[in-house]
């Protein structure tokens, strides 16, 4: 039931209203709305209850191995909510004066020191807030770049094929034209076809590496070579940096300017779609275009620096200064890790993801790419199993979560024939994969011996195997009241 | 090592079936020459008691100031149950349902959100969710200039009513694409634009005009002229609007004959708490017929095998995962939570709870401005109706005055001159309904004093 | 699986411990425990993923309508909790100077004053930690009445048959022997019975009212008339208070002593079985025999009264103050309903009890005391139903469970046979209601149609009907390291 | 009305289904002369925003102060996990597992606290919570009264060293049914009980022995030798002990020859918060042939009609819902949440985490003596080895001391003097491991101060 169909009219709950209604006299009835906006009327019995069994029909890190490749669903500390929930973080006006917000601006500077030295990069501002944003960012500063110097006629972002989706759709809101790059057979961005593409349009290039093929480009530093030498800049895509936190850091890769995605490698909660945070982090050329407000430290005095302090800045993206909440937490998860424990997530969650590789193909799962090593991440392909039966890795994603794991990325990156992104994070024990492993095994038996089963695959969740198709093309977006109708 | 479940002997086991001799060698493609040399300048780690011990003391430095300031942000009342729930793990370490059949909490509560925020609105629907009121902004312009056909213009008319960071924010993220501001001067005397001003921007081409309702003065505006104006000049119209304030303020889609043609802002009113300014959400709603211009996340209903109801991510090929550069927009990850924390906060206040808490908001604010007019050297300077926000100036630098009334405890405001030149000395105040009325009778004292 | 089961030798969630391992140098080895206590070995994410995945499986108010009868299952509204979960009241040490806690005392002392009000006594105290626990309180001052006037040979207390069970064990406890009392066709206590068993060796009666049969004893008056003139006193079970907020106070009813549920009427969490707070309340004659401490107000300073202020006491039950964190919640809930509020709550209890009753009565069901009013709840007895088809209440119960309600108290009272005692609260809806009665109804059916399937009822819970006698036979109360078995 | 969902219409409706013209109607049995004339003196109700700003406003007043007391009661780390999964609404509303095939969530989770407790204090059973320690103590004497055949005494030697707390609280308690209790006095210098003072209690008939572990003044008893003593002669022994402890100190199992009897005491540092003094838990133990006489509830595994493994409360017959005047106990609403919040505790503790934890109390109590003795007028009372407590004697009487301690910002210990008249101007304190070394630095500055 919706909570719409709960509704009754002329119910009211009164614990949360002002006892009087008080008349809005001094406005003028021309300004009045006429008619109260359909609102559910519920108890707040029925709100709790009502948004308490909603949320059981969620699968979630807390309740389920959730292995979504490129995501990074590793376990959130609860004490980084906890802590950051307190009421003296949680009353601050984004106006506070930063005299009396010391506490939380020191929060704020640690943090892009500590991103700064984790990534090699030279400053650091926590103003985007999620990972495509950062991306904005990113190419913002690059083109302010180019512009400052009057280095006209750089129209155009290089993109791997296998790039996330953001990527591209970045470079477009930030009024470049995409040019996209093959990647080689050996998961590695092609060489030649770099070579042959880049020039003078170039204004940069936007790379993830570890890359979406959970691999990691070995030819990164000639990559770097190739774009600089054509007068372009590298973007780095922080959305995999969780696989080498401490290992090799994207500023000596050669990258000019990255996002990081807290909600990703720095464990702040994924709250069923957001809220993210993107920090950018640059190098000198672009130290001062980067985003403000960031926090500055003088003797141990804490402030906010604005467009005022930095005038050749992109200026902000938000608002405020983006999600400080989450900056909170995220640097909370960063102090409780350390040093040598960030370095042990990247161990971690590159231990976990090539044991579930190895397994995998052990148990005749076909992967991308066998020669190389898996990162945090890698790809199955099903597309043997596609064909000897009709099953899709769709129809095995839909099964694994009868079995209680939450689905692999599917199909995605595109380049990859019914592919499964595999990412099972430094936080999940082996015993889970090892549960997972089994799982996926025991779908593709059922995928030979009984095929209409995993196609018709959800059978044990809330609801049976959803229309898609039929959402697009007839879209339902919104309740209407004159429907009433149960389900 | 914190959050890492492995015991020495499973590491050894891992190891032992990969084929390598430590966990080193799993880099090994990694170029040699590119190796980190660690982490050094980063602190050690901290358990969980000390961290507590360090954020505590953080925390307790910070004792908030007693807010009456607005701007944007709003104090309000949040009821225990929204963040109690917003925050079981089953909602917070979920991500965007993209298994649908795992996610129909999720799913159908962005259902329930984009019902209410249409509702909200009087729109035909809403997305689930865009960063903030800001980037939301500069979504909808994004969104005009695509959905405009009549236009070719790439430009659009900006109200200097309209926050001035939102002012910022869009312009960093559209001009980009070369799309061009022109802002509208505002009437001083009343505080709001004035249809009559905008006669010379009549018959040229402009993709859409932005009108904000309550404006950042607190003044609403006279928006069915305004829409009917841009509507009339082939415009479409963008309504950034106070949420809070729709309950019982003319809602965007009821303005003029035919309505805004997108409403924005920001959703933080609806239950999010201050929290330095983030995370809030953005929200977006428009016309039935824009909806494949919507940039964001929206779920749609459908049936499962069995002709039961579910929800699905719909109308997806808008966006970027599917349609890469040709999306309406970058955004990926968006600010769910705070649309699970907002839902809830909706449920619990109903119609009726929103609408007490918008007048009473009105009215505290009615009462600080009669309190602080009434101090010598305090004045109120416009003449339009406000909503819960009001502009008073000064005999002398605002400044200094909030520095004094800081120290007093309070948040006294927000001064506008730096980014309104023409309004020296003036101040933009709001008393949201947590202000107690003693609490107000105690600033505007204090007020008196720091004028002194 | 068992949080054991999880478990893995040289596991350590290092989160949560203390970096260094300190030496026990002070401490002799004698004195130390030798092998480490088995506890389990899991990660951070393993305990948070257990123990969301556990909460899952329970019915709750929060999830369920829950009409347990005398359990008074009333939504506990959050605020409740998370505003008596600040770190200013948890963080005080019981030792805290009173000069240091008058906010909280301040909160105790206006919940005594509250509470003396809504019941009609004199004084108050918090000391009692549940139901039970101020029976026992109140027993101990009823003895010590007598005893302080030099009244001995009162041995026995009277209660009525349809008595909770904690009633009788009360007065073993407090040293007494018990006689049991009819209970009339007409649900009221036999009056001529209770007549004819008073006595010298009376020290008192303990009488529940309404009382658990759902209905409100008419000779409430003439009861206490009979056991004060034989020189007994009358206590006061206040599990159904709620029925009569604001409408009767057993202080006007004569009673002597009593106890409050603030778990059932104050609307505080039931915990899954706990903790509760059971307050007692006192007229004239028992005032200098209250358990201490209780707060007292000169002028506006608040402070505890101790034994030795108080030195006819019965003393401290509790090693502190009781059940503090509990008295909290339920001052808070007190302030929310107030005095309307208050009244509001015997209404609608009222209210949805005797609605319900009458449509399970126009629904073929049979109610053991038809022609009463229901209380806050009544009877069901499924007699007939048992007798045609073999389908006992237990059946019914574990039946409706399958259909998304948690049961109704069942075999309780032990004087009704095959009985459902059923007590909606006011904070349910309607509609529930009306589902609550279509259930049951199907229920009802199905045993006529499928008794089995009634009888190997639930069939769609986490497990299927459990085997108690085995459970009691052979008693396993504790997992062992050497089982590791799965399930 | 607050948390009442009917609306006017739907009130009508059932007063029509009822078959009476209003609510008062439902009442009419109730005799008039009885009925109440209203609830005058109560306060009209708030809603959530004013109660909300009441209570904080209380909870501002109380500051807690920097805790150095323990006597009972004990700060400790507990994980934020703890809370924010024990304060789930399955967990927080649900109540006694009576159906309990929809209550497998608190079962299991009983049966694994159980298993814990049990495995914790080395005994075979554990129950599933009784209200505190003091009452846990005085359902441990009754049980070891009922369950010691062989004495017919109802007598009970009760250490002095027990908490004067709990002891008042067993004799409030077991007293009305006529056991006696017999205090055995400690050792003055070395603060523990000395099993050669205890020969005249032997051959005379006691029910049972109480041992404290660590004792009141946080000295460790000879456990081995009292208990072997007590067996020797035919007395139960009962430890009351401090759970923390028992992850580093020899747990009452393991006692002596035979191991204790009866194990019960405090649950409070294992995971619940200082709270002023409660909602806290008492535990009970014991060895498998008293299980029939242990109070409380018990849960136990069984299987469902499918074989499947699953939990349920069991033994009820020991209880009063069903055996009523002849229960164990009346004990009914425990502490259930508690256990909830504690089992999770332990669950992310894990025996190391606990272990460590007990000893860096230890070693913090150590070195906050050290520097108390330090100063002058300051020494150390008795020589036993302490846990996490001791005893300091002062050249000047302690309340003062206390009051400006608590001035400073600290909870400066427990004064003996009122429960231990020989113990005047001596000082109970305590450091446990949130105490940071610079705290406890910090306090015996203000601690030297104060004596001045
Ligand atoms: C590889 C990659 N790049 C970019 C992004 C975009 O980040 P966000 O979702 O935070 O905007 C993602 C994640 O969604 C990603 O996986
Ligand atoms: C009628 C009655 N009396 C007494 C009690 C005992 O109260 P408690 O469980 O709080 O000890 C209960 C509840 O369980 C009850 O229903």
């Amino acid at each position: 039931m919706l909570i719409f169909e709960q509704s009754k009219a002329n119910r009211f709950n009164r614990a949360q209203q002002p006892g009087e209604a008080v008349d809005l006299n001094k406005i003028p009835t021309e300004f009045r709305r006429q008619q109260s906006a359909e609102m559910p009327a519920v108890s707040e019995l029925q709100a709790v209850r009502h948004y308490t069994r909603l949320s059981q029909k969620n699968f979630s890190i807390d309740t389920h191995f959730y292995p979504l490749g490129s995501c990074t669903m590793k376990y959130n500390p609860r004490a980084c909510n906890s802590l950051a929930m307190q009421a003296n973080f949680l009353g601050h006006h984004p106006l506070t004066p930063a005299s009396h917000g010391q506490g939380f601006l020191q929060c704020v500077y640690e943090l892009q020191e500590i991103l700064k030295e984790a990534t090699g990069m030279k400053g650091v501002s926590m103003q985007p807030m999620a990972g495509a944003q950062g991306e904005f960012a990113g190419l913002a500063m690059i083109r302010a770049y180019h512009d400052t110097r009057g280095d006209e006629g750089r129209t155009e972002i290089l993109c791997p094929d296998a790039a996330h989706g953001t990527n591209p759709a970045t470079a477009i809101m930030c009024g470049y034209t995409v040019c996209e790059i093959p990647t080689g057979d050996d998961g590695d961005v092609d060489l030649e076809a770099l070579k042959a593409v880049v020039g003078p349009q170039t204004a940069g290039i936007m790379l993830t590496n570890p890359s979406t093929l959970g691999v990691f480009d070995r030819n990164i530093k000639e990559i770097a070579n190739v774009v600089h030498a054509a007068g372009g800049l590298l973007y780095y895509d922080g959305a995999n940096l969780n696989a080498i936190l401490g290992k090799v850091k994207p500023g000596d890769m050669g990258f000019d300017v990255i996002h990081i995605n807290l909600h990703k490698t720095f464990s702040t909660p994924h709250g069923g779609g957001g809220p993210g945070s993107g920090p950018v982090g640059v190098g000198e050329r672009l130290l001062p275009f980067m985003p403000v407000p960031v926090v500055a430290k003088t003797d141990s005095n804490y402030r906010w620096l604005t467009e005022k302090d930095a005038p050749q800045s992109i200026g902000r993206l938000s608002a405020n200064m983006g999600n400080s909440g989450i900056v909170l937490r995220a640097y909370i998860y960063a102090r409780m890790l350390g040093r040598e424990g960030m370095e042990r997530v990247a161990d971690y969650a590159t231990l976990n993801a090539n044991y579930l590789m190895v397994k995998l193909i052990e148990a005749g799962f076909e992967v991308a790419l066998p020669e190389r090593r898996a990162t945090h991440e890698f790809i199955v392909t099903l597309k043997k199993l596609t064909k000897e039966t009709g099953v899709s890795a769709m129809d095995v994603a839909k099964r694994l979560l009868d079995y209680g794991y939450h689905a692999p990325t599917t199909y995605f990156p595109l380049i990859v024939p019914e592919c499964l992104l595999i990412e099972p994070t430094e936080t999940e024990s082996k015993e889970e994969i090892d549960g997972f492993v089994a799982a996926l095994l025991a779908v593709k038996q059922e995928a030979y011996e009984d095929p209409d089963k995993v196609k018709s695959a959800p059978h044990t969740l809330p609801v049976k195997r959803l229309d898609d198709v039929r959402a697009a093309r007839k879209p339902d977006l919104r309740w209407q009241a004159t429907e009433k109708q149960k389900g | 090592m914190p959050f890492i479940p492995h015991t020495e002997q499973e590491t050894a086991q891992m190891l032992d079936a990969i084929g390598v001799q430590n966990i080193e060698q799993l880099f090994d493609e990694i170029p040699q020459a590119l190796r980190a040399k660690g982490l050094g300048d980063i602190p050690a780690g901290l358990n969980e008691l000390e961290v507590t011990r360090l954020i505590n003391q953080r925390a307790r430095q910070d004792q908030p100031l007693i807010c009456f300031a607005g701007a944007g942000a709003y104090e309000h009342h949040i009821p225990a149950a929204v963040w109690e729930l917003a925050t079981r793990g089953e909602f917070y370490t979920a991500y965007t349902p993209y298994q649908a059949e795992a996610s129909q909490g999720t799913l159908q509560l962005l259902y329930e959100y984009q019902t209410m925020m249409s509702n909200l609105m009087a729109m035909d629907v809403s997305n689930a969710s865009l960063y903030d009121g800001a980037s939301a902004l500069a979504e909808a312009v994004l969104m005009a200039v695509r959905a405009n056909r009549k236009s070719k213009s790439k430009r659009i008319l900006m109200s200097t009513t309209v926050h001035p960071n939102y002012r910022r924010v869009v312009k960093n993220i559209v001009s980009n694409q070369g799309i061009e501001l022109v802002e509208l001067d505002y009437c001083t005397e009343c505080g709001q634009i004035v249809v009559d001003s905008l006669a010379q921007y009549e018959g040229k081409d402009y993709a859409a005009l932005v009108i904000p309702q309550p404006n950042f003065f607190g003044s609403l505006e006279q928006v069915d002229q305004l829409t009917d104006w841009a509507h009339r000049n082939e415009m479409l119209v963008i309504g950034v609007v106070n949420p809070m304030a729709m309950a019982v303020i003319v809602p965007p889609g009821e303005w003029g004959e035919q309505g805004a043609d997108i409403a924005c802002g920001e959703g933080q009113p609806l239950g999010i708490p201050l929290s330095w300014g983030g995370p809030f959400y953005g929200f977006i709603a428009c016309k039935q017929k824009q909806v494949r211009q919507l940039p964001g996340r929206i779920v749609g209903r459908t049936v499962d095998l069995d002709g039961m109801r579910g929800f699905v991510l719909t109308l997806q090929a808008r966006e970027q995962h599917i349609r890469r550069s040709k999306a309406t927009s970058n955004i990926c990850t968006n600010q769910g939570l705070m649309i699970t924390a907002s839902t809830i906060y909706m449920s619990l206040m109903g119609a009726e709870g929103l609408e007490r808490t918008a007048m009473l908001c009105h009215a505290n604010t009615a009462i600080l401005v009669e309190q602080l007019i009434a101090i010598d050297g305090v004045e109120k300077l416009f003449d339009a109706p406000c909503f819960h926000e009001a502009v008073i100036r000064l005999n002398q630098p605002v400044v200094p005055v909030l520095s004094k009334l800081a120290e007093a405890g309070y948040l006294g405001g927000f001064e506008l001159a730096d980014d309104y030149a023409e309004l020296n000395n003036t101040l933009l105040v709001c008393a949201t309904e947590m202000r107690h009325r003693d609490e107000i009778v105690a600033f505007s004292q204090a007020f008196a004093q720091a004028l002194r």
